[in-house]
């Protein structure tokens, strides 16, 4: 492991200069909110980040031991406010776990339309970022116009747009209305030549390609060393995803769904559907491979859609109601991690017996993610701190809770 | 007559502003502001040469100059910046010799500007030179060593042509790059600077 | 590997250190003296057999009820118990560590209780155990960087204890 | 014109009156050129973003925008900066603004339509337009911010660096005019669009392509807006403006937006000289009649304006399109690419005018005078 840290070298002769510290947020444009990055910079080189988080904190997990699962649902909403429903799934889930719920065919598949729809939404925002950050505007506003998008269609399900709330410990809130899954299927109908403009806007733009190509190269070793998840880890060409491996209550919501991890262990991405080349300069584990694998995902999210879309036409029965709202819990223990689209969003569950849990733990995705960087932004220029934060894609409402 | 003579008011304006910040360079503590001072007096000397009708030499002054004096500002940032906003002491016997050596100077300068005959009177009682296309191609004749201004002179020497001032331009040119490299070279510092091992990935090669 | 199969694994060179363990439970378990935590997690990580690569998550859960009627009918002595969630992506299966420490160290209020660092193992710990110190209060010993990461460094008190109190006043903020 | 009014009226009057004109007639298109280009900016970006971009002010398309974002932006409070070195704060974005004005007295609008026929006007050119920077920079030093130092060193570094194969791409045309007067640029350009440097010769097709890089860097404009990178820097050397001084950096950078665009008009897309010789087909010579010849000028100021504007919007789809360089691939494209490709484009150039004096066409057809023409050409290293 010690042998993939970067190691540091006297090399290079330059006129001596002056160490400077500054302080990259808690408000500047490229942090995503508000994370604190102290740079100790000699002149335009970092030599070394130190990120200083919590200034979004609002006591997630002790709000979480004061109410009934139920009604923290809503709270984990603002955790990943990007993807509030996989943060949703995530805790409905895990409660379940601890109750031994199972939900009905018709409610699995409506939960991996809406999951994967969220999974779209906030790959969308981090590609649009990532642009933004690279100093492109435009993506930004054609990743957040097909988003808009997504959020219409949450809207005509729960009445709202971010903090959904629509999947919830035992179910769903409400089935679809009438013409949703039209709507939806006409969405991605129209979505899908975006993405081709995407990659010409960025994938494969040379300037994109040498700002993000060899940039922040993390190793597998170290993507695992430190807890690195998602579309992180299989930047750095992990074949992992909770979605094939995680637990069975999680893994069984997309049993007889075809897809594939997308990920590239030996170089190569799976090729279900056509993909843009990858450049030759870029290294497995840069910042370019883990926007690669989001737009990827987006591809592969639209064709879970689409078949959960047929399955959920097909399976008999109703959709499940949620539990009551005080239902009792069971004595015991439950911690379940699922695949968010940020990585591996985990809640877990300690109830003493009582409606209202003993303990509530959340561990997210982004503070992993996020820990990683003061060992990807030793030696770097000025300039790819928001090249390498940005591929991180981190969302502050969850690493701070 | 003119009521208002706008050639010698601007030529007062240009001469009174260099002189002004010339002498704020002097009393300024702050680097940067004596800097800045200092691209003010220069500009306003650009602008005599405009108006003497000396283009050319106006823009070379505002491009060597004032360019010139820009990037002293950066390294006087960079090199010499310990706190945000450097201040220079100049203690009194430093004032003492600069006011002689400035003294001196001032007093030959002045000297030599009244001895040369053709300053003395009004322009108009010169001879004037032959009217040329006022082109910058004189100068590029002037660097190869010929006088466009007195091709009508007999005088091989008065004519010039025998030597140019292309060698020597060359010479000072390559001399400076020297210099500067130099300079560089003896600045230099030995950093630590963290690079990537090698083995951290393998090249991904589709 | 089936959480019995890990267990058996440990118990050789680690018997005296395992305390307990629950196959039966939704997460299977098992519990370990907190002196062994560095040693037994190096050996989970490093053997071909078990290769847990991946630390999801390090928890603690504080057992004790503030309101003495209650206490007096709860079933455990008042302890913290630090979990540490495992996953291994070469074998694909997963074990939850416990350990259970003293609320305060030498049972005096205000002495936080110490736990050796596993972030010589993964450096995932590093910032969870941060986590940890900052919420729950434990002191992680072998941490290099042992800060709050969540609180203002000058917050006083651990939030996530079950007596932890408010304070009044934050800096001129009244925070109650 | 001054000693047209001359006879009229005192001298001193006269000139007094023409000169003021003639840089009010300068401020007025600095300051509207900056207006019309920030409205520009707004609908093209939004156009290119799927967006409508201003609609309400002053009518549908916005046209008051820039005047209520102005009148706002005077509303608002001039913060200075505690740290900051208040004077050189308070000037530096005047100095930005000047030296972009500066130019524009020597940028001809049509033949002989300038307000300083300067001898050397390319040169000075240049030389003015390098003085933004120096507002730029001292903005950055004097804010007491970190941010803003790091834009200011950007900017100091990648403007003073772009001058130099900037300086060797105008060389080019003035190497063939064989003049530094930007008039006598663009009359020898005169004719159909062939005649145009642009298409001179190959050489000179890649130095413009090398200019209007060498141009986007040296006005800080997307992918080279490294000085005020948003994502990096806050906002580089603006970070602490605001109020008017911020509205006085910004025209400066969008007039200099339009110097650049219609120097490079003049330098080799023919200046005033449309693709068509349109004037002198129609007659509007100053030859027939002087204002036959007023008119034809007219035509060709709307010409040169139209070739600017195109420019600019040239560079305004290319910052909604591209991303950001970083410093060091900045400094390298200058360096090692356009400091390169200047050069030998700029020698390129000289063989082949010294082979084709008369031009490509007149050059083959008459092959054989040429070696005699160019034997007997160097009349002036006869002196010797």
């Amino acid at each position: 492991m010690s042998t993939e840290r970067m190691q540091p070298e006297t090399v290079e002769f330059d006129v001596r200069t002056d160490e400077m510290l500054i302080n990259m947020g808690p408000q500047h444009p490229s942090t995503h909110g508000v994370l604190r990055l102290v740079l100790r910079t000699d002149g335009e080189v970092v030599n070394e980040v130190t990120p200083h988080i919590g200034y979004l904190h609002r006591c997630a997990e002790k709000i979480g031991e004061n109410l009934t699962p139920r009604q923290f649902l809503p709270y984990t909403d603002r955790l990943d406010y990007l993807a509030g429903i996989s943060m949703n799934l995530g805790w409905a889930l895990t409660v379940e776990k601890l109750l031994g719920h199972k939900v009905s065919e018709k409610t699995r598949h409506l939960r991996v339309i809406v999951a994967e729809l969220s999974r779209i939404a906030s790959h969308l925002v981090a590609a649009g970022c990532y642009g933004l950050d690279l100093g492109s505007f435009t993506p930004f506003m054609w990743t957040f116009r097909e988003r808009e998008k997504i959020l219409d269609l949450y809207e005509d399900l729960c009445g709202a747009r971010l903090t959904c709330s629509y999947i919830t410990v035992g179910g769903v809130t409400a089935d679809v209305p009438d013409g949703w899954l039209k709507k939806c299927e006409e969405f991605l109908t129209q979505f899908e030549p975006v993405i081709d403009d995407l990659h010409a806007l960025l994938t494969n733009n040379a300037i994109f390609i040498q700002r993000t190509a060899g940039i922040g190269v993390m190793s597998k070793a170290t993507a695992l060393d430190y807890g690195c998840t998602g579309p992180v880890l299989r930047g750095s060409g992990v074949d992992w995803d909770l979605r094939r491996d995680g637990e069975p209550i999680y893994t069984e919501m997309y049993d007889g769904y075809t897809w594939r991890v997308i990920a590239a262990p030996e170089g190569k991405y799976p090729d279900d559907h056509p993909y843009p080349p990858v450049p030759p300069e870029t290294i497995l584990g840069d910042s370019w491979h883990r926007y690669f694998v989001r737009m990827l995902e987006v591809v592969q999210s639209m064709d879970l859609v689409r078949q959960g879309i047929e399955k959920y036409s097909m399976a008999a029965g109703d959709v499940d109601e949620p539990i009551p709202l005080k239902k009792k819990l069971p004595k015991g223990e439950a911690y379940l991690e699922t695949e968010a689209p940020k990585g591996q969003m985990g809640f877990g569950i300690v109830s003493d017996g009582s409606p209202v849990p003993w303990r509530v733990r959340v561990k997210s995705s982004s503070f992993c993610n996020l820990s990683v960087t003061p060992e990807l932004c030793q030696g770097v220029l000025v300039a790819d701190i928001p090249a390498i934060i940005g591929s991180l894609d981190l969302v502050l409402g969850e690493i701070d809770r | 007559m003119d009521a208002i003579n706008w050639h010698s008011f601007f030529f007062l304006m240009c001469a009174l502003v260099a002189c002004t910040f010339a002498i704020a360079v002097v009393i300024a503590s702050n680097i940067v502001r004596m800097a800045c001072y200092l691209v003010i007096s220069l500009a306003a000397v650009a602008g005599l040469f405009f108006l003497a009708g000396a283009d050319f030499l106006g823009a070379a002054q505002l491009m060597v100059y004032v360019g010139g004096t820009m990037v002293l500002l950066v390294f006087g940032v960079m090199l010499t910046a310990r706190g945000p906003f450097v201040s220079m002491k100049t203690g009194p016997a430093q004032w003492l010799v600069a006011l002689m050596a400035a003294g001196a100077l001032l007093f030959v300068l002045v000297q030599a500007s009244f001895s040369i005959p053709a300053w003395a009177g009004p322009l108009a009682s010169q001879p004037q030179p032959a009217t040329l296309p006022a082109t910058a191609e004189q100068l590029g004749y002037g660097l190869l060593g010929v006088r466009a201004d007195q091709l009508d002179q007999r005088d091989a020497v008065a004519r010039g042509g025998l030597s140019g001032y292309l060698l020597p331009f060359e010479i000072i040119s390559v001399h400076l790059v020297v210099v500067l490299v130099g300079a560089a070279y003896l600045a230099r510092a030995k950093r630590r600077v963290t690079k990537l091992s090698t083995n951290t990935a393998g090249s991904h090669k589709p | 590997m089936i959480p019995q199969a890990i267990y058996e694994k440990l118990l050789h060179p680690f018997r005296p250190w395992l305390l307990a363990q629950d196959f039966a439970a939704i997460d299977p378990w098992i519990e370990v003296r907190a002196d062994g935590l560095p040693e037994i997690c190096r050996v989970l990580r490093d053997d071909p057999d078990l290769a847990f690569d991946m630390l999801n998550c390090i928890t603690a859960v504080d057992y004790f009820e503030p309101d003495e009627k209650k206490a007096a009918a709860a079933e455990w002595q008042p302890h913290l118990e630090l979990q540490y969630h495992l996953t291994s992506t070469v074998h694909r299966h997963r074990i939850v560590l416990k350990s259970r420490l003293a609320r305060w160290q030498n049972n005096e209020i205000g002495q936080l209780p110490e736990a050796p660092s596993v972030s010589s193992v993964w450096s995932t710990a590093e910032w969870h155990e941060r986590e940890v110190f900052d919420l729950m209060g434990v002191l992680f010993v072998g941490h290099r960087d042992l800060r709050r990461i969540l609180c203002p460094e000058d917050w006083a008190g651990h939030p996530l204890r079950k007596d932890y109190q408010m304070p009044v006043e934050y800096h001129g903020i009244q925070a109650r | 014109m001054a000693e047209f009014l001359a006879q009229y009226v005192p001298s001193w009057l006269a000139y007094t009156a023409v000169g003021l004109v003639q840089a009010a007639l300068c401020l007025v298109v600095a300051l509207a050129s900056a207006a019309v280009f920030i409205w520009l900016e707004r609908k093209v970006s939004a156009r290119i973003q799927d967006r409508l971009g201003p609609t309400r002010v002053g009518g549908r398309f916005g046209w008051l925008q820039p005047p209520a974002d102005g009148i706002k932006l005077l509303c608002k409070e001039d913060i200075i900066p505690a740290a900051a070195d208040a004077p050189l704060y308070r000037i530096a974005p005047y100095i930005s603004f000047c030296a972009v004005f500066a130019v524009f007295l020597a940028l001809p609008f049509a033949s002989g339509w300038v307000a300083l026929d300067l001898n050397a006007g390319a040169f000075f050119v240049l030389a003015v337009a390098g003085l933004e920077v120096f507002g730029v920079i001292l903005g950055g030093y004097a804010s007491g911010s970190k941010w803003s130092l790091y834009g200011a060193m950007r900017a100091a570094a990648q403007v003073i660096s772009y001058e130099i194969p900037l300086a060797l791409c105008v060389v080019v045309p003035v190497l063939i005019t064989g003049s530094m007067n930007l008039v006598e640029i663009g009359d020898s350009q005169k004719g159909w669009f062939t005649s145009w440097y642009l298409f001179h010769d190959p050489f000179t097709f890649v130095t413009f392509w090398v200019y209007v890089t060498c141009v986007t860097a040296s006005t800080n404009r997307a992918p080279f807006d490294l000085p005020e990178a948003e994502s990096e820097l806050v906002a580089g050397f603006l970070t602490e403006y605001s109020g008017w001084r911020w509205v006085v950096f910004f025209m400066a950078e969008y007039a200099a937006m339009f110097v650049v665009s219609g120097f490079g008009a003049v330098l080799f897309l023919g200046g005033w000289n449309g693709p068509i010789p349109l004037a002198s087909l129609l007659g509007l010579t100053p030859e027939n009649h002087a204002i036959l010849g007023w008119l034809g000028n007219l035509l060709g100021m709307a010409n040169f304006i139209t070739k600017a504007v195109l420019g600019v919007v040239f560079m305004i789809w290319l910052r909604w399109t591209l991303p950001r360089l970083r410093i060091d691939q900045v400094m390298t494209t200058c360096l090692k690419y356009c400091v390169p490709i200047a050069s030998a484009m700029l020698a390129g150039v000289m063989i082949w005018t010294y082979l084709f004096p008369k031009g490509v066409i007149d050059g083959v057809r008459h092959s054989a005078p040429v070696v005699q023409q160019a034997s007997a050409q160097p009349q002036s290293g006869d002196h010797r």
